[in-house]
């Protein structure tokens, strides 16, 4: 059931033995700017929280791919269910840099309205993009359960769930994709092994033989695609959305890819990541082999590059100054949606927080930093 | 109105939300043909077929994760844990993730779905058949936690609990499942959450509880009434959060002399957050310690489980203790 | 890595293609007599529980060739994570009915003191038969500690842990083998598979094809064997002990078997289980099945089988009468054991139930039932 | 003696209880040669090599539950959970097995171990990264809750904390790592368990907290002193469970006047307990409401986290209630 050869379309060279796909040129462009799109809001971030400007971000440097070749798979009625380490599949869809922002900077706009740590995300338009929430694996059996809900209603949608090489060893792996083997629920499982969770290599993450074969314990078809090539990746994350749109139930998906950056901006990589390992997977860049790729095509030059990637980085940046001056979520922020209708203990609670703010000043904010 | 147990009271309730919304499904281990180890769920698959009441793999994880999944996309689970003992592997879905889901997406995304499970002891479970949990639950902002003692209360909680906007945990005292009947409506109702209940009225002491403990207060109260002259109000607190505070103090008050009563282990648990209310709120009125009857800080054992569970006799003794104070 | 054929010795006329054990005659027939009494307890619980003597069992018809023929494999040192319905590895190690039946009775002679459940037994001689708990699958992580324990210490010793097939859904299952397979730990999963998980049945547990083919998910090798052939189970957990020994890591054995009772005394099998699947079972009897194996080697007649049955049932007769007449723990029970030293509120509340009782009488049990 | 942070003293502690003692096997994930996201762990695999200090998978069950078979027989583990907040996959171990092995086996078996995690706001971590679910723990019988607030108390409880036949959970102050500094003796020594500690003493009111709340109640009573001539009494509970009632019963009445402080949510928090226990045994010495300063029962919010978590000026308002009743 398991295939157990890595699916790849694109060669190292940016060559494609056959067209297989029915993208055209502006969709191809789309997914290249979506992709360059992701590396400069990660370009940005960083500065941001070098000079303190933010607490905490997530590099994508290397997983560009496998983000957006997916994302490219799905419509706008389908569900995701990203981690951390997906917002690539928000701006696809077309969620915009500065409705990111917001959620870096936690500020008033913010639609966590500055609740959550940065990258925790949350969309419900141009496509359900699930809050994302820190503990890892939770959000799988929640994908199969959404997955399950259009099933019942006989609807023609697919949830994707997605995590990294780390995740399979959570409990919501497990029970995710063993709900969704007996149910046969309309959801692409999309691992994304980029070889680390944090300081762990997915060599010691499980015995197994790579990731796509734990498919097998649940009845779930498992496939290898090379997390590298974006047109590989939006094959197989097609198939298998196709294969649950027909009610052929899930596939479990490995991308095999590469966090070329460290677990996040606490992280420092060079304490445990060889140096040659990086070296290695620097000259499988997913967005340098998508160029050679269009180049090949006759779509891109380095001109057409620097100037998205300029931009990009406009854009983002603009969107970081936005942010910034965006004023922070209200003291009440702090009390409501803890359920739908304010109950009488909030209001006290929240009521207490201004009567003391008014008699006693306001608290101060300290200087923690996010440590990791 | 039929006569019902408690049991067939949420039985009923079940059906009478089924019958109504489309989108309510029923789901967890041995739910469907068995109609769950306590029948609470028989007839269901039959009636509304497996696409509606269905059993799942032996995984609480799984069971309450597909559900917040449901619940953000449209459908209305009402999920079983066989036992409450059995919930812990779904803790962090429920603690991390159903309780936190509106907040932290800033209502994008809100996970209405209910969690019933049998808690409590008096069958001969021992450690793993008979815990009451509620102060774990109780902690966790975003979620509600409903306990009923009553037949009419469990169907109408019940369907509260399912028209509620948030998730819910409905915690069902198996020790009144079939001990208690009484009379419940054959409509549709609801007994408003966040709202207790006064079992029973008296000026001398107030006690507060719910659940299974609720027969054994009223007995003592019988009790301290004929025997000692003391007459106790009793106070079902039945929405333990969010809790009806205003209610408690009011009740405290009225008396100035409380018990707090509950099986679960006295360290930490549901009761202490009574009394710190009341300390906090109402010392002034306060004439008396207020005494809490809990299970003992220990795990629940199985052959003496009648020693460790609060019964009549020790509540009978913290009323005349408060009441002579 | 799987292997996919189900291993059989003796066929369904008890006759074996070539002797395969070393065996004895002694020890063949002491696997017998152990067979013989876990099906004596079995009947003689059942009377007490519908006599209203005991609360409570778990019957074990159908299964017995599984546990005493894994139990056989196993030495004194070794260690077993057993499930609620595994006693038959204890008695196989010289655990003797009496001390079984303290615990049905929950009386003061029980080693759990009554705290526990009947059939959650707990032994530390002359095996480590451990504290059996309700909660599913818990035991599979600690298992898998307890063999790194003793890798760890270079010790050759090694863990079995068993479960049912419903048990291979819960989160002990997914981490104890995630964690086994990378450790390489010595312990041997034993998955029951008796078709049910009290009314559901195993092809609603998984997608899975069988439950063997799930250790490849953690690079664990997995085994097929016929639950009901006691030489079979032998030669398979043997093996797989061997393997563990020898530090070559941890094996995955489904036994295909089924439960032919309800899940315990509280259940009703004939609301959920077809009628036909246990008539089909009823002929793989693993008892009868063993016992024409023993009469071909022309160890067992008829009149021997007649009376090791007799005698069993005599002894866990005496055993049921003896555990019946021992006092019910002590009050100061229910406060032991909670820490290793009574902490001082434990000393006061043990102390207030012991005033409380000569002031106001003793706690009267009620009449509490349970309920499956 | 030498200077230490909270986060080297723990360090430390994990050191020498390894030099001593060849059966102490630290693990979690990231503790190996990354040294743990805080770097509590740092140096181990290099001093003790990767049989002794190793990472794992990412399963938080698998990780309790491996360490609980370790301790079966006879390692000591002492694992990290990365952050408290994600304790709860392990929620089952710990609370029905961990914490009834002992109880349930009648003492046949019995699991001394240690689980250390961080826990606590202050690092705008969110919702997940910054917890304090202290009181699920404390009532849970069999375990012990331990949390230091100095550098000095962090080496000594998790010395005694390893050395403890029974399972503990050493909950870390990571708002206090690296801000706070103390001397620390380099040498073996322990910290009694189930003994408080106290911080500062003053007869007008008496202000029990622990962990990362004992420096901001310190700023309060400072202020209080200096700016209303209020003198507080600051206890530092230390082991929260099996907690030093006579010691906090004591205290209380002392002043008549008690401040309960934590981070947590109020509702169901370990606050109750001690507010609950003074009004059941030393009702009589009180002279005014029994006040609780905590989180708010919400979620943990992220940029407005200081409006969240109490802080001096929170504590001081309540000293003031409670001076002047
Ligand atoms: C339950 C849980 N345990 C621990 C953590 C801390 N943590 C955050 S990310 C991470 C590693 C995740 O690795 P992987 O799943 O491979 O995803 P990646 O970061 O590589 O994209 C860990 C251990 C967590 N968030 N949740
Ligand atoms: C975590 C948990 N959930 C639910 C239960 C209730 N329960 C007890 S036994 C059982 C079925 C177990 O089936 P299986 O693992 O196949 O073992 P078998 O009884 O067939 O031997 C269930 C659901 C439990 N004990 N623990
Ligand atoms: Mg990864
Ligand atoms: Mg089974």
């Amino acid at each position: 059931m398991t295939t157990t050869q890595l699916i790849s379309v694109i060669d190292s060279e940016g060559r494609v033995a056959k067209e297989e796909h029915s993208l055209s040129k502006e969709e191809l462009l789309h997914c290249y700017r979506t992709m360059i799109m992701v590396r400069a809001f990660d370009d940005v971030c960083l500065k941001l929280q070098r000079s303190g400007r933010i607490g905490f971000s997530i590099p994508n440097k290397g997983v560009e791919a496998t983000q957006v070749g997916a994302a490219s798979a799905l419509a706008k009625t389908d569900w995701i269910f990203p981690s951390y380490r997906d917002f690539g599949m928000a701006l696809y869809h077309g969620v915009t840099p500065l409705e990111m922002m917001h959620n870096m900077f936690g500020n008033g706009a913010d639609t966590s309205q500055g609740r959550q740590m940065p990258v925790h995300f949350s969309f419900l338009d141009p496509i359900r993009f699930v809050s994302i929430s820190s503990p890892i694996g939770t959000h799988i059996p929640q994908a199969v359960g959404a997955a399950q809900a259009m099933k019942l209603r006989g609807e023609k949608h697919v949830a994707l769930a997605s995590f990294g090489d780390g995740g399979t060893s959570s409990l919501g792996f497990h029970s995710g994709l063993n709900f969704a083997g007996v149910w046969k629920s309309p959801v692409v499982f999309l691992c994304q092994n980029n070889q680390w969770a944090i300081s762990c290599p997915s060599s010691e993450q499980t015995g197994s033989d790579g990731f796509a074969v734990k498919g097998e314990a649940y009845g779930i078809p498992g496939v290898q695609v090379d997390g590298n090539d974006l047109l590989a990746v939006r094959k197989t994350v097609l198939a298998a959305v196709e294969r649950a749109r027909r009610g052929e139930g899930s596939t479990l998906i490995e991308a095999v890819t590469y966090r070329m950056g460290g677990h996040s901006t606490s992280d420092d990589p060079t304490r445990y990541v060889p140096k040659e390992e990086l070296e290695r997977w620097a000259k499988k860049d997913p967005i340098a082999r998508f160029e050679k790729y269009l180049q090949r095509s006759g779509y891109w030059t380095p001109e057409l590059g620097q100037r998205v990637m300029q931009e990009a980085l406009e854009a983002v940046s603009a969107a970081a100054r936005a942010a910034e001056q965006t004023p922070p979520p209200k003291l009440e922020s702090v009390f409501t949606d803890v359920y739908r209708d304010l109950p009488a203990h909030l209001r006290k609670q929240g009521q207490e927080a201004f009567e003391l703010a008014s008699r006693k000043g306001d608290a101060s904010a300290g200087d923690g930093k996010f440590p990791l | 109105m039929a006569t019902l147990t408690l049991l067939q009271a949420v039985n009923d309730g079940l059906k009478t939300a089924m019958r109504k919304d489309p989108s309510v499904v029923v789901f967890g281990e041995d739910v469907g043909p068995k109609g769950g180890v306590f029948l609470a769920t028989e007839g269901l698959t039959k009636e509304f077929g497996k696409e509606r009441c269905f059993d799942t793999p032996l995984s609480e994880d799984g069971i309450v994760g597909t559900a917040i999944g449901m619940a953000l996309n449209g459908l209305k689970p009402v999920v079983e844990i066989q036992f409450q003992d059995f919930i812990y592997p779904a803790f962090d879905q429920i603690v991390s993730e159903a309780a936190k889901f509106r907040y932290r997406s800033g209502g994008q995304y809100s996970v209405p779905m209910v969690i019933r499970t049998p808690y409590g002891g008096g069958i001969r479970g021992g450690l793993y058949h008979s815990q009451s949990g509620e102060a774990y639950f109780c902690h966790t902002p975003g979620l509600k936690v409903v306990i009923p003692s009553t037949p009419h209360d469990a169907k109408g909680l019940l369907l509260a609990a399912i028209a509620d906007p948030d998730p819910v945990l409905f915690l069902e005292p198996k020790a009144l499942y079939r001990s208690v009947k009484g009379e419940v409506p054959e409509h549709e109702y609801a007994v408003e959450l966040s709202k207790l209940r006064t079992v029973r009225e008296g000026t001398a002491v107030t006690v507060f509880a719910y659940g299974a403990m609720i027969p054994v207060c009223q007995k003592a109260a019988e009790q301290a009434a004929v025997e000692k002259g003391i007459e106790c109000t009793i106070v079902d607190l039945r929405t333990l959060l969010p809790l009806d505070e205003e209610g408690v103090l009011e009740f405290a008050k009225r008396t100035g002399r409380v018990v707090v009563v509950h099986e679960a282990p006295r360290f930490c648990g549901f009761g202490g957050e009574i009394s710190a209310l009341i300390a906090e709120h109402a010392m002034e009125y306060m004439e008396a310690p207020i005494v809490r009857v809990a299970g003992f800080d220990t795990p629940f054992p199985n052959t003496l489980e009648h020693h460790y569970m609060p019964d009549a006799r020790r509540v009978l003794d913290a009323i005349e203790r408060v009441a002579s104070f």
